[in-house]
């Protein structure tokens, strides 16, 4: 590594959490340590669960969360003392996708949505969902499906968004915790259909289609205006950094959280994310900025 | 100690005498092969090399049939060599070489039309340690059938295989526990019996009691000479009190793998033609 | 010399007797780290599962056929369809890790010169020498389009999906060629010469000795090697849970998506289920029940080798 | 008596019908074995050209000594010239790879060469030792992934250690031992009695008999397999996923303070795969290649070591 | 071929003459101990088994000084293991157990506060199989040295010991290179060197020239006589011209772990008590 040696900050930095939101994070890291070599990051994926176990036990400096703190959670913090300061990084848009040689099927409402994925679905083949589309013949085929696995965050937000509740699904979807499996299934079977991460759509394109969402509003696919703008809903989320305030002590630590809420906008479009709005980002700078004032 | 006290037992010997006239030493260079009444087995001019190692040089002996022909000569001379070359046991050696001739009732055995499976259905082999495989009695002895499709009867046979062996009564009521309890003695009469019950004519054995005690000994030793009415045995022994008191012929090999001196065992003991032989015999070495 | 009073006594100053009894301490709790592992391992899977089974009744879990644990409203722990997915890994990688390694093992005692020998041996161990995760990968971007592009051209070969525990087995079946092979040489290879040449002695030809004499003879060997592999199978991890999916279900179909118990493990240890949850505590009564199966089977093996030692020195 | 039994004076009938069938009947299974063989060796064969065409044009130096990226295209050695920071690499994860196994080297080596040592020549025979030998088989086969929860619980959790190198290394350790101690056994074994007692003879004690005369006979053996489970333990991947390995380190970690955080090869490979561009493939299997390439040498390092001592030359 | 062929040559032996009188047949039950000059090693009573099965029976003999003492009989007559008796190395046989009483000068070796390791320092031993260390010439010779702590001036010891075994010359240049590279009869004489370095007491050899061939075994065998100048010597062998030609005493053990006969070695080979002795010298069995 040849560069950044000018910087004099130096120190650890330990970060956990969401495997979702890892690589904007990752990003962030990567950039930061170009300008400031002497500072080792590290960034782990335990998964947004098991990183909220280390951060609360003060063994990590940030943890990524792709939902908000559980309130389990939050009384371990306070047990253990451990302070913390929630920051809105990224939005996530989730998009359903289909096989590129589906051309029955362009636009889904959330009913139609949940009847396919509810536990003790009926929906079986592409034609038991056409009774509602008069002047459409859908094929008689069974539909394959495809998301991410009950151990995600991604999985928590789809069922409750679509089907009511957390871990309300059908039994027989085949849930992966690599969003890339989604895709390959997805594209290997010209009557599957599955959900994931948007990004994950962009860089697989030629692939994999999408299936546009109507939420009442006609239909809306996940694309960077749609979901900055929030009107592609239900389906897209924000996510969080949790900052561990006893930290913000440190000037290597401070300074790269103000880099993260500098940078991320531009990092979150880079690794299939949409930025928060600006104003958004701003008042995440106040609060960390007081948060900072607090502490030091 | 010496070859007088133990004389070779020669009187159950049927053909015995009629044998005497034929001996030949091979040490004056005359064959005579022509003499010998049955010769089975024959070697001219044969050399085996290990490599390039030679350990047989030029060995000529005629075997007479359903006769004991003892091998003794001091370790390493070669006496096992010239036994695997007999049924080609030595085609396993991958090093193994082999030159000159050998014939089996007159036929090269190491001619090119020559299966060596089908030679060894002809010529059985006991070995120097027992190695009866891990299966029961009854299946030891009936293997060499099996595999030689001579498949009918194979109960009667293996009967008479073991009687013959003189085995039968002690194992009568455990033919179907394993060959590997038995003791070292009876497990080699196991694999006597094993190599006499797909009826061979040839028995080789090397060293067949070497690993045994004193008792199971002289048990092999009646039974070597009882075969004999039957089969013709060439037999390796280190122990020269051994090659006295069961064979009929007796051939001195020694280091180098030269066969000094092939004669009547009476002859080779009492009164040897070569030097070297005596020394051997009366223990000045090896 | 022999006048003067000799001295054989344990005398204080001599080190080496007291290093002596060091030494045994210290090699012996090296030996004790093994039985403390096995404690810890049981511990650690028990103390978690205590806490599964006190909201999960163990009936339900052995029983069920449905295996959805995190599912919020209705969750269902029947194990069944991940036993199921293992079974099917297991069964379908000894399919072809038994008589391929077999009869390479007979290849290389029997035929093969001690040249070809001392070169495929090794080479064929390479294959046990790969991570399993490149396993996962190669069943994914090499036998999975294999089999997808013989599906529906071969009769009676249906389309396989893109998650099938048929790829994962293969994959599978071919790590575990070389515990097959090389165990099941060093056994046949240890077959004394003497039974071979007892063998052909008797008239047999190499076909026949390899198959009725060193073959029976170096049996419980064998038989070893198979179950080691097998449990091998039983256990592995990232080559299943990259290839055959993530669903468990109870299908006779091995061409369809399954989920093993191990990469249900991996899904739930890489996740983002909270610590405490029934989800995450469902970890250790899998591993529990996983540290149970591959236990039995070396029990078994142990049996099977005591039981039908060679005899022959 | 007077006529042969079964000769004919005609001469002898050599060639046996009967013979030659179960000849072509050997061939046949012959080219059985011969075909069984090469399914091992084509499937490796397969298996690394699949992955270095994968890998074909992303593997460079830079590959090697930069930190990883998030952006697919600074691997491309194309965009090298015009990056607002670095190439991306593995360099981290390979040194963390590195310092894992050198640390698992050290306890390996000593709780497993010590294991070996009590068992073979101090334990007594009697139910201790028997019982500490089958657990020993037994934690063999346990699967690696049951190893990372018992590492998580053990030395994350309750010891303190933090998802650190000092956890991993330990957890493999664990992992491989019983492996470690059964070939050191073996070694201990093959070394001849006579050695210990000509040592025994000359007034040695026992611990001066094995520092002396048993160890140096038996440590090519010992190293051999000790190598060969390192390189088994440098690809596994579950047991450090579950440990908590890293998934994105841009500094190697240091050896000097294994209780900081680490990343591996595996991990670091695992991890490319599940990004979402698919060019991330070619970064992970230029990954497995360089993973392959330490495993293929340490595999190398094991054989030349194994025919440089093997006492049949 | 008798023992009157090769009699012992006892004219090398210096004290051969004087202990002629103290012979004493165990036969008899007479425990002649205290008629013998220096007894170094007594057995009293000796009993050795191996799990269950008794390989030793009552064991009474006093073994002299600077002589050589002979053991021999037929194969699992015990031999060795008395002979490992003497210095423990039975310990190392985990179901070996002893009875009775082993003196070395007049301590039991067996009691309580003897240390194993310290009685083979005064013991030494040399085995059936030569088993050189895969070391050095001179590393294998300096080994009892220096586990025994005698580092002073060790290249002068080693030589000494090379002297003596009369190896030195042959090997004079090549000390550094491997003890395994020498022929078996020089790597014999290369353990007796190993074992005569730390300068023990009593050596006891184990068949030590079984696996030679007939030169290597007659240069050992003239070192035995030899080394009986100076130390106590013990040896086993099979070969009974052997224990003719180089002991002053021997011991006949039979079948059974029982000591037969023990005297001077010529009288058991020209006039033994026992009928049974007499049967296994003249070769009746064995
Ligand atoms: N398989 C082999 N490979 C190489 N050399 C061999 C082999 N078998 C025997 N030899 C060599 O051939 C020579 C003759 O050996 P052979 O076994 O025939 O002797 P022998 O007379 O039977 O001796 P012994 O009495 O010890 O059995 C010896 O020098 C031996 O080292
Ligand atoms: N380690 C052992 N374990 C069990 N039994 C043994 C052991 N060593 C020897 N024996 C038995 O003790 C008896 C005496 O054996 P020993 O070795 O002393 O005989 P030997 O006279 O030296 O015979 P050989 O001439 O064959 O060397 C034999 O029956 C033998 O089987
Ligand atoms: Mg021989
Ligand atoms: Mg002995
Ligand atoms: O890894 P998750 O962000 O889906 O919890």
């Amino acid at each position: 590594i040849t560069r950044g040696e000018s910087s004099h900050l130096e120190g650890e930095i330990v970060i956990d959490g969401s495997n979702t939101l890892l690589p904007n994070s990752a990003l962030v890291a990567e950039l930061f340590m170009w300008e400031n070599n002497q500072v080792n990051i590290s960034v782990s994926g335990a998964g947004t669960g098991a990183g909220f176990q280390q951060f609360c036990r003060d063994e990590t400096d940030l943890q990524n969360a792709s939902r908000e703190i559980n309130d389990a959670e939050a009384d371990q913090c306070a047990d253990n003392g451990v302070e913390w300061l929630e920051l809105e990084v990224v939005l996530d848009g989730l998009a359903v996708m289909k096989h590129p040689d589906n051309d029955w099927c362009d636009c889904l409402t959330v009913e139609e949505l949940s009847r396919m994925w509810e536990r003790g679905s009926d929906v079986e083949t592409w034609a038991d969902l056409d009774d509602e589309r008069p002047d459409e013949e859908w094929p008689d085929e069974e539909i394959a499906f495809y998301g991410r696995d009950a151990a995600s965050g991604t999985y928590d937000y789809f069922t409750e968004q679509i089907n009511g509740a957390v871990g309300n699904i059908r039994d027989d979807f085949s849930g992966s915790p690599d969003t890339n499996n989604i895709i390959r299934g997805v594209r290997g079977n010209r009557h599957a259909v599955g959900f994931g991460g948007a990004g994950y759509y962009y860089e697989n394109e030629d692939d994999v289609d999408l299936v546009a969402i109507d939420n009442g509003n006609g239909c809306v696919e996940p694309e960077r205006e749609t979901i900055e703008a929030e009107t592609y809903q239900p389906l897209s989320r924000p996510m969080y950094l949790y900052v561990r305030m006893g930290a913000l002590a440190r000037e290597e630590f401070r300074a790269f959280v103000r880099f993260y809420l500098e940078n991320t906008q531009e990092t979150a479009r880079d690794v299939g994310f949409y930025a928060v709005p600006d104003e958004t980002i701003d008042s995440q700078r106040e609060k960390l900025e007081d948060a900072i004032a607090g502490v030091t | 100690m010496t070859a007088n006290g133990e004389a070779p037992r020669t009187v159950s010997k049927s053909a015995a005498d009629d044998q005497q006239s034929t001996a030949t030493s091979v040490d004056d260079g005359s064959l005579g092969s022509s003499r010998v009444a049955d010769p089975v087995i024959e070697s001219r001019d044969l050399d085996v090399y290990y490599g390039d190692d030679q350990a047989l040089d030029g060995i000529d002996m005629t075997i007479p049939e359903r006769q004991v022909t003892a091998l003794i000569g001091p370790s390493g001379c070669g006496k096992s060599t010239f036994l695997r070359s007999i049924n080609r046991m030595n085609d396993l050696i991958d090093i193994a070489r082999v030159d000159g001739e050998l014939s089996f009732h007159g036929k090269n055995v190491y001619d090119e039309d020559v299966d060596p499976v089908a030679l060894r259905r002809k010529i059985g082999m006991v070995f120097q340690k027992p190695n009866p495989f891990p299966k029961s009695i009854f299946d030891n002895v009936a293997y060499g059938l099996r595999v030689q499709d001579q498949d009918e009867n194979v109960e009667q046979q293996v009967r008479t295989a073991l009687e013959r062996a003189a085995l039968l009564e002690e194992v009568e009521d455990q033919l179907d526990s394993s060959g590997l309890d038995l003791s070292g003695g009876q497990q080699q009469r196991l694999c006597i019996a094993r190599a006499i019950a797909p009826d061979p004519e040839v028995i080789l054995m090397d060293e067949p009691a070497s690993a045994l005690d004193p008792v199971a000994t002289s048990k092999i030793e009646d039974l070597v000479e009882e075969l004999a009415e039957e089969y013709t045995v060439v037999i390796v022994t280190h122990n020269m009190q051994q090659a006295a008191r069961i064979s009929d012929k007796t051939a001195v090999f020694l280091t180098g793998g030269h066969l000094v001196e092939f004669d009547d065992t009476d002859k080779i003991f009492e009164n040897p033609e070569s030097d070297r032989v005596e020394d051997y015999i009366t223990g000045k070495f090896g | 010399m022999s006048s003067e009073p000799i001295d054989l006594s344990r005398s204080g100053n001599d080190v080496g007797t007291i290093g002596d009894r060091v030494a045994r301490y210290v090699f012996f709790a090296c030996a004790f780290v093994t039985v403390a592992t096995t404690v810890a391992i049981i511990a650690v899977l028990v103390e978690g599962a205590i806490d599964f089974f006190s909201a999960v009744s163990i009936v339900e879990y052995l029983t069920g056929t449905n295996w959805s644990p995190r599912a919020a409203d209705d969750p269902s722990f029947g194990v069944l369809p991940l036993v199921w997915g293992t079974l099917m890994i297991t069964v379908g990688a000894a399919l072809i890790a038994v008589p391929v390694g077999t009869l390479t093992a007979i290849y290389l005692s029997e035929y093969a010169s001690p040249r070809v020998r001392s070169v495929v041996k090794p080479v064929l161990e390479i294959l046990a020498g790969i991570p399993t995760i490149v396993y996962g990968f190669f069943a994914i971007s090499f036998i999975t389009p294999i089999l997808q592009g013989l599906g529906g051209r071969v009769p009676l070969l249906p389309e396989p999906g893109t998650f099938n525990a048929a790829a994962a087995a293969i994959v599978v079946g071919i790590m575990i060629i070389p515990m097959v092979s090389s165990i099941s040489e060093d056994a046949m290879s240890s077959v004394p010469d003497s039974l071979r040449n007892a063998a052909y002695g008797l008239g047999a030809t190499k076909f026949e000795v390899s198959t009725q004499v060193v073959l029976p003879a170096s049996l419980s060997g064998i038989v070893a090697a198979y179950i080691l592999a097998v449990s091998r199978a039983i256990g592995e991890t990232m080559a299943v849970a990259l290839a055959a999916g993530a669903l468990p279900q109870l299908t006779r179909n091995p061409f369809e998506e399954i989920q093993t118990m191990t990469a249900y493990m991996v899904e739930i240890g890489t996740g983002d289920a909270s610590v405490g949850s029934i989800g995450y505590q469902s970890l250790f009564a899998i591993g529990l029940t996983l540290f149970v199966m591959t236990f039995l089977m070396n029990i078994f093996s142990m049996w099977v080798r005591s039981r039908y030692r060679e005899e022959y020195q | 008596m007077s006529t042969p039994p079964t000769t004919d004076d005609s001469g002898f009938e050599f060639d046996e019908s009967a013979v030659r069938r179960k000849r072509r009947l050997g061939k046949l299974f012959l080219g059985l074995c011969g075909t069984a063989t090469l399914v091992g060796i084509v499937a490796l064969v397969a298996l690394l050209v699949d992955v270095v065409v994968e890998a074909w044009g992303w593997l460079t130096w830079e590959f090697l000594t930069y930190p990883p990226s998030q952006i697919v295209e600074h691997y491309d050695p194309s965009n090298y010239g015009d990056l607002p920071t670095g190439p991306g690499g593995l360099y981290p994860a390979i040194v963390g790879s590195i310092y894992l196994i050198v640390l698992t080297a050290i306890f390996t080596l000593f709780l497993g060469v010590g294991a070996a040592i009590y068992l073979e020549e101090y334990a007594p025979d009697n139910r201790l030792t028997r019982f500490i030998e089958a657990n020993i088989t037994n934690l063999a086969g346990v699967p690696s992934i049951v190893y990372g929860l018992l590492g998580l619980a053990v030395f994350v959790r309750a010891l303190q250690t933090g998802a650190s190198l000092i956890a991993g290394a330990l957890t493999l350790t664990l992992l491989i031992l019983p492996i470690v101690i059964v070939q050191s056994q073996e070694s201990l074994r093959a070394v001849p009695d006579s050695m210990r007692q000509a040592s025994y003879g000359t007034g040695a004690t026992k611990w001066q008999t094995i520092r002396n005369v048993v160890l140096p006979e038996a440590v090519p053996g010992i190293m051999t397999g000790i190598i060969l489970s390192l390189s088994r333990a440098i690809g596994e991947t579950a047991p450090i996923l579950m440990v908590g390995a890293a998934t994105t380190m841009f500094t190697p970690p240091e050896l000097t303070d294994p209780t900081g955080p680490f990343s591996a090869m595996p991990m670091q490979i695992f991890e490319w795969a599940k990004l979402p561009d698919g060019d991330f493939q070619h970064v992970a299997a230029a990954g497995i290649v360089v993973l392959l390439t330490v495993l293929l040498l340490m595999n190398a390092v094991a054989i030349y070591i194994r025919n440089a001592y093997d006492p049949r030359g």
